[in-house]
């Protein structure tokens, strides 16, 4: 029998996420009676930001939400103006975005696996430190994350709140001799990607399955980045239009960013929501090392979001490399858009997972209101449960730092992103 | 500064306050650098990296972000009190950042507009500059900043001297890349003669027009530039949100702003 | 010199003897809606028919119908940015682990470069950062290095644009020296002519045929007709003395209202040689690089000394600018740097006219 | 061939505190041959670079004739100069030079000698002072006169105080705000102009300081009589190659690196009424 404790864990800063989140923990005996997943990221109110703005301005707006994933947001917001307004901007600019996108994911989850969440799993404090002892896995992190930055490069001029994309296309086309340059670097790529899942999956993971619902896009020929249905686990199935119907956000006290909700209970959305509800959408490649893993696919251990993510990394430096590998110069990078009054909603993966977005939108093109739902909110509610489960699944009577340390690792595999989470929008559709 | 004694790794520090994580990035992004630049310097606080140790007293202080919240108020001036150095980083941090803008506007009505309950959210009704708050030793401005301009800065203060400071017009930086102007070449309503230099002229260099993300030059000229925007058949409103955007809390900016949104209410 | 005759069927002719004697080409181009001078190989990279429409502040390229390749006035680059680099590395230190610091320097990579399509204004000002780059005691190693592997094949120039000045300047239309071959480009083909016994020894490979005196009339009709169609001039060729009795004209505080101070001007003029040291250190401090890169007397580091901008506001930049270029110019170089080229004109943002702002600041002098 | 902009490395020898913001290296090339050929005249100056920092123009103050070292005098009022602050006893510069055209020494033959500086303008002037002092014959009535904003910026006092001691020198010093313990005048140093034994037909002036103050000066000697020609001035400008290159120096048609620093008044007497030239 273990002796009788109180315990209160607080979490001031939690390290190794994007932006500013905390963790409160009360338990008594082994009830937890708090578990607070406290986002104190003081709120930039970009919705307002983006009133009046006309729709070329919102690319650059939109970025600054989120320093670690603008592509994403760049993404959203060009899909939904450009279907509002009715432009196709054809298969080269549809192409293209998708190696931007790739170079996103890239960048993104090898930060994340490397300098974010493998010094949990090897019990380090962070990147630096783990170096010293797994130098070339670490090299091979930052090699991979500087591929998918210079990807983002190839199109955007900076990896971070890149400069090249419009709404219709791209301002500029990446010349012959530049595109040619990093064909050759992706291809190099592909055995460090390939290792890399291996290596995830050789982690010594926490097993335990869970019961949680899988969120994300799908595509009748593609795995999903910039286009497709709103899909579940559960049987959803649905036009992004129609997020609204079925998903709600709510505003808890302790937090700034605001809860989304599917019919009022959470669910999951990122790397692993889209490898579960997508893995016959993954090219052979990818499959034979997911089946080799050694892990049951789709994955009920939200701990293998890392093998996602690493599998997602290999999957997109083969995707941008086929789509590479012909590339040639456009007439012309982008199409010429005509504004039109109305509701522009898109939605796309960003590596974090679904971005919804959605502007109402005047006749001269000007935004009169956003709404922007971030992977992070959609994924709060499903922390705080797995938080609540692995705690149980691990035991409450662990001292309080080995606790505090499986709450960390917990949080830290959802790889939120707290910068994003600061935007919310009204509960005005609670309605629904 | 003084130089740094053999064998000592100066202590460093990376806050956050509001922003979009972006130019910290500019420190993770450094690839197989990031490795060398840890084995010159002790990141003793650096919340998204790993340390967590806001209160050590550090060599150098980079401030990511905006003072929005009463609680960053007093945050940052413990981080002044603990830092021998400070270097803001990025829009946010020097000129409030887009954020800014609520300055502009009804803060409270904002906060409503978005949260049904506003009260929960604890919020200062502005967006401010560090340098507001606290005397700050050296200003990078860009949104995002680069991981050159963080090196350069590092490097410099390692050698004990102060930073060079990048203020002239982004065209300059232009014309050494030999772009073709966009501004008379195309038309577009180029922001570069105005904006600081920084970034590489990234725009101009993929055909497009400078938004004005590095803050003001030295010395710019907005009225010269307003009504040359005005002659390429901008309206008045369309240049004003122009200055009112990135770096909307930089002075030049703040005043050619309002005087635009004003003159043509 | 001799001249011969080059059909235009076989302009690529000399392309391929310039590639066999061993350079690479540059020729014009058109690259992001300009007219920019590029690695050519075959003659369908030249910008055959585009014509150009430039006015203070404005520049537009227009593709016609016409089989010619130089049909246009310059662009935005002279052969400035071939010479005297834009950013180019002078010398490079190393921390040696005793303290002791290492200096090294080389040359720029020297490979044989020629240009094709050179006009007269842009000779002239060569020949100016020549003076200023090559004067002794001791030329600049590094100009030197790239002056010298440098062939010119020079276009008289048919086509000058609104802004071009070069005859009020006594700089063109027509390339009077400074080349190694000169074309005139009529419908059917080129005049050749060659300056050096270098440009000699190319014309000699391309078999060219005898000039007939209808081409040659032509060639010197367009010279005439491109003459008469400047527009702008310079109150007189030395403003100096103009310039330095004016240094508080009114004007000077009216163009500081409508200038940038983005020195636009001062990068595209093919004379001004301002530049500022650069010095970039590695991350490790273990080496640093000492560079140059081009500066202008509208940055405020041109004249800063420590705490005093000597020159502080665009009143005193726009005067310097001025003064120098046409003033003191003449004391330093016996000459005024301006070659007519009309550069500022087109490249200003905000379209300041020097022909103009020179016109008011002097307004009653007179050639002397 | 390839070396006209390189640097040689030098070390610092000695190095002396002046006051809290300025201070002397002493210099020694590394290379014995280089050290052996290194001539210079006073007045001239040289490219002192700190590595990974840049380069900064400098006078050289020490005396032509000393073989062994060059003295720099220096004020550390920037990076580089802060920077520079920073070396010890065996640390390592590079040093480039010597550029530019010293005082006109030959022509102050025979003349009354007047020096007129302001603040760390003195630096430059030091050279001059030590060179006619040595050779006394040569020259007239010898009156040096230095300016500074407050006493505690003064260096060197005691050798304005032994210069004061030498037969046919005057000596006169000013301080804008004085101390306790200054000895010499509290106020403008233009106000001690009436007091200098000269005589203005046979004399040559060498300035050097604060643009300003050598407009002030320039005046007032003009009142008494001397003429234009008979005065010389050290200017300051921004410079980066110091070899009349970079264009950053230009006064009017002057390089100054490299047609000054020194220059003749009648040359630069538009320019200097110019504010912003
Ligand atoms: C002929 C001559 C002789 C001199 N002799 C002496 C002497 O004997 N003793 C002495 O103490 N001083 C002397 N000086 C003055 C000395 O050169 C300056 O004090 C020194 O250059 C200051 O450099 P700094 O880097 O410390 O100062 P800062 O004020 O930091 O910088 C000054 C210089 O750095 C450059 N610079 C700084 N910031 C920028 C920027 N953002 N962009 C571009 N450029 C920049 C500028 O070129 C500027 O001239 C002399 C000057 C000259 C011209
Ligand atoms: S494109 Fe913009 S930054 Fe470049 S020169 Fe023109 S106005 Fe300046
Ligand atoms: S060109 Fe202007 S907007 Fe573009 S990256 Fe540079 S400073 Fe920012
Ligand atoms: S001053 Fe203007 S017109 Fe004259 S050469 Fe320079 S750029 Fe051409």
């Amino acid at each position: 029998m273990t002796e009788q404790r109180n315990i209160t864990i607080r979490v001031p800063v939690l390290a190794r996420v994007e932006g500013e989140g905390a963790l409160e923990l009360e338990t008594r005996g082994q009830d937890i009676t708090t578990l607070r997943l406290r986002i104190f990221e003081p709120p930039r109110l970009f919705e307002k930001i983006l009133e009046e703005r006309d729709y070329s301005e919102v690319p650059e707006i939109v970025a600054r939400i989120c320093g670690i994933c603008p592509v994403a947001y760049q993404m959203s917001a060009v899909h939904a103006f450009e279907r509002l307004f009715g432009v196709d901007p054809g298969s080269w600019v549809r192409d293209m975005r998708r190696v931007l996108y790739c170079g996103e994911w890239v960048q993104s989850h090898a930060l994340h696996i490397h300098l974010l969440a493998a010094p949990d799993l090897l019990g380090y404090d962070n990147a630096i430190a783990m170096a010293r002892d797994h130098a070339e896995v670490v090299r091979r992190g930052l090699q991979l994350q500087a591929l998918g930055n210079d990807l983002i490069r190839l199109f955007g001029a900076r990896s971070v709140h890149p400069v090249g994309v419009r709404v219709g296309g791209f301002y500029h086309a990446p010349s012959r001799s530049d595109v040619a340059e990093l064909y050759v670097r992706l291809l190099a790529a592909v055995p460090d990607a390939e290792a890399l899942v291996r290596w995830a999956a050789a982690l010594d993971l926490p097993a335990g399955e869970q019961r949680f619902v899988s969120v994300s896009l799908r595509h009748p020929a593609e795995y999903p980045m910039n286009a497709g249905r709103l899909t579940s686990s559960a049987g959803l199935d649905v036009a992004v239009e129609e997020f609204e119907l079925h998903f709600a956000e709510q505003q808890v006290e302790h937090s700034t960013a605001l809860y989304c909700l599917l019919k009022g209970r959470p669910y999951l959305v990122g790397p692993l929501a889209r490898i579960n509800l997508n893995l016959e959408r993954l090219p052979a490649a990818v499959r034979v090392v997911l089946d080799e893993s050694g892990i049951l696919w789709p994955s009920r251990n939200p701990f293998h979001a890392i093998v996602a993510r690493a599998a997602e990394i290999y999957y997109a430096v083969l995707e941008a490399s086929r789509i590479l590998k012909d590339y040639s110069v456009p007439a012309a990078p982008y199409t010429a858009v005509e504004p039109k009054a109305g509701v522009a909603i898109a939605s796309t993966e960003a590596p974090r997972g679904m971005l919804w977005h959605r502007y109402d939108v005047n006749e001269d093109g000007r935004v009169v209101r956003a709404r922007i739902v971030p992977p992070t909110s959609q994924n709060q509610a499903r922390i705080e449960a797995d938080l609540r489960h692995s705690l149980e699944a691990f035991g409450l009577d662990h001292s309080d730092d080995e606790l505090r340390r499986r709450c960390e690792m917990v949080i830290r595999s959802y790889d939120p992103c707290i910068s994003c989470a600061t935007h919310f929008l009204d509960l005005r559709i609670e309605r629904y | 500064m003084t130089p740094v004694a053999a064998g000592y790794k100066p202590q460093v520090a990376v806050h956050k306050f509001a922003s979009c994580d972006g130019c910290q990035l500019a420190f993770l992004n450094l690839g197989e650098d990031l490795l060398l630049l840890s084995s010159l310097v002790e990141f003793v606080h650096f919340a998204e990296a790993g340390p967590v140790n806001p209160e050590a007293p550090v060599d150098i202080a980079f401030v990511e972000g905006s003072i929005s919240t009463a609680k960053d108020v007093e945050r940052i001036q413990l981080v002044r009190a603990r830092s021998r150095f400070l270097v803001t980083i990025g829009a946010c941090a020097t000129a409030g950042g887009l954020q800014a803008l609520r300055n502009l506007a009804d803060g409270q009505a904002w906060i409503a507009d978005i949260y049904a309950i506003p009260a929960y959210v604890e919020s200062l009704m502005s967006s401010t500059a560090v340098a507001q708050h606290v005397k700050v030793d050296l200003e990078l401005w860009g949104c995002p900043v680069s991981s050159r301009q963080l090196v350069a800065a590092v490097r410099a203060l390692l050698f004990g001297v102060a930073p060079v400071e990048e203020r002239d017009k982004v065209c300059m930086e232009c014309k050494r890349s030999q772009i073709v102007c966009v501004m008379v070449a195309h038309g577009l309503p180029c922001m570069g003669p105005v904006t600081r230099t920084g970034c590489g002229a990234l725009c101009p260099s993929f055909g497009r027009d400078c938004y004005a993300c590095y803050g003001p030059a030295e010395n710019p000229n907005t009225q010269a530039l307003t009504r040359r925007l005005e002659g390429l058949g901008i309206a008045p409103a369309a240049i004003g949100r122009r200055f009112l955007s990135i770096n909307n809390g930089a002075a030049p900016f703040t005043e050619a702003g309002l005087r635009l949104m004003h003159d043509h209410d | 010199m001799e001249t011969g005759f080059l059909p235009r069927g076989r302009f690529q002719g000399l392309l391929d003897a310039l590639h066999r004697a061993g350079y690479r080409c540059f020729g014009p181009q058109v690259r992001d809606g300009a007219i920019v001078y590029a690695a050519v190989s075959a003659s369908e990279d030249l910008p055959q028919g585009m014509r150009d429409h430039q006015s203070p502040g404005y520049y537009r390229l227009e593709r016609t119908s016409s089989l010619r390749y130089f049909g246009w006035a310059n662009g935005p680059q002279a052969l400035k940015p071939l010479v005297f680099a834009p950013h180019e590395v002078l010398w490079r230190a190393r921390r040696l682990p005793d303290g002791g610091i290492e200096f090294s320097t080389e040359p720029p990579s020297t490979d044989k470069l020629a240009v094709i399509g050179v006009r007269a204004c842009d000779l002239a000002a060569l020949a100016l950062q020549d003076r200023h780059f090559l004067a002794a005691p001791q030329s600049d190693p590094h100009y030197a290095a790239r002056r010298a592997r440098l062939f010119v094949v020079a276009v008289h120039c048919s086509d000058p644009s609104d802004t071009c000045f070069c005859v009020s300047t006594g700089d063109g239309p027509q390339a009077s020296a400074g080349f190694d071959l000169a074309l005139s480009e009529l419908d059917d083909g080129f005049l050749v002519e060659s300056g050096t016994a270098l440009g000699a020894g190319v014309a000699a490979a391309l078999e060219l045929e005898v000039v007939s005196a209808e081409a040659r009339a032509a060639a010197a009709r367009q010279i005439e007709a491109a003459r008469e169609r400047q527009h702008r001039r310079l109150p007189s060729r030395n403003l100096r003395a103009a310039l330095f009795a004016n240094l508080e004209h009114p004007r000077w505080e009216d163009v500081a209202g409508r200038c940038l101070a983005c020195g636009n001007c001062t990068s595209v003029c093919p004379t001004c040689f301002c530049h500022a040291g650069i010095e970039s250190p590695g991350l490790s401090g273990e080496t640093s690089m000492h560079a140059r890169a081009w500066d202008s007397c509208f940055t405020q580091g041109h004249s800063y000394i420590n705490s005093v901008t000597v020159r502080s506001d665009t009143r005193a930049r726009y005067r310097q600018w001025l003064t120098h270029k046409l003033g003191s110019w003449h004391e330093q170089f016996g000459r005024s740097g301006c070659v007519g080229c009309g550069r500022c004109i087109s490249w200003c943002p905000v379209g300041i006219d020097i022909t103009e702002e020179a016109g008011a600041v002097c307004a009653g002098a007179a050639d002397e | 061939m390839n070396e006209l902009l390189l640097p040689h490395e030098a070390e610092v020898v000695e190095r002396v505190n002046e006051s809290p913001t300025i201070f002397t290296l002493r210099l020694q090339f590394c290379d014995q041959s280089k050290h052996a050929r290194y001539r210079f005249t006073p007045g001239q100056f040289n490219m002192l670079y700190l590595y990974g920092v840049g380069e900064v123009p400098i006078s050289v103050v020490s005396d032509p004739q000393d073989d062994t070292l060059f003295d720099h005098t220096i004020r550390a009022v920037g990076r580089v100069t802060r920077g520079l602050a920073q070396l010890r006893v065996g640390d390592r510069l590079g040093i480039r030079g010597p550029y530019g055209h010293g005082w006109p020494l030959r022509e102050a033959e025979g003349r009354d000698v007047l020096i007129i500086t302001g603040g760390l303008g003195c630096a430059p002037a030091v050279s001059v002072i030590n060179y006619v002092t040595r050779r006394r014959q040569h020259f007239g009535e010898l009156v040096i006169v230095q300016g500074v904003k407050h006493a505690d910026d003064l260096i060197w006092a005691e050798r304005y105080r032994r210069w004061s001691t030498l037969e046919h020198t005057q000596v006169l010093v000013a301080a804008d705000v004085g101390n306790t313990l200054w000895p010499w005048h509290v106020g403008r140093v233009t106000d001690l102009f009436s007091q200098m034994h000269i005589d203005p037909r046979k004399t040559i002036v060498m300035m050097c300081g604060p643009e300003g103050m050598m407009r002030i000066a320039v005046d007032r000697l003009r009142e008494r009589g001397i003429d234009d020609s008979a005065m010389w001035l050290s200017m300051e400008r921004s410079m980066q190659c110091a070899v009349g290159r970079c264009g950053h120096c230009q006064f009017g048609g002057k390089f100054v690196c490299r047609d000054g620093p020194v220059f003749n008044y009648a040359e630069i007497k538009v320019l200097l009424s110019v504010r912003g030239i």
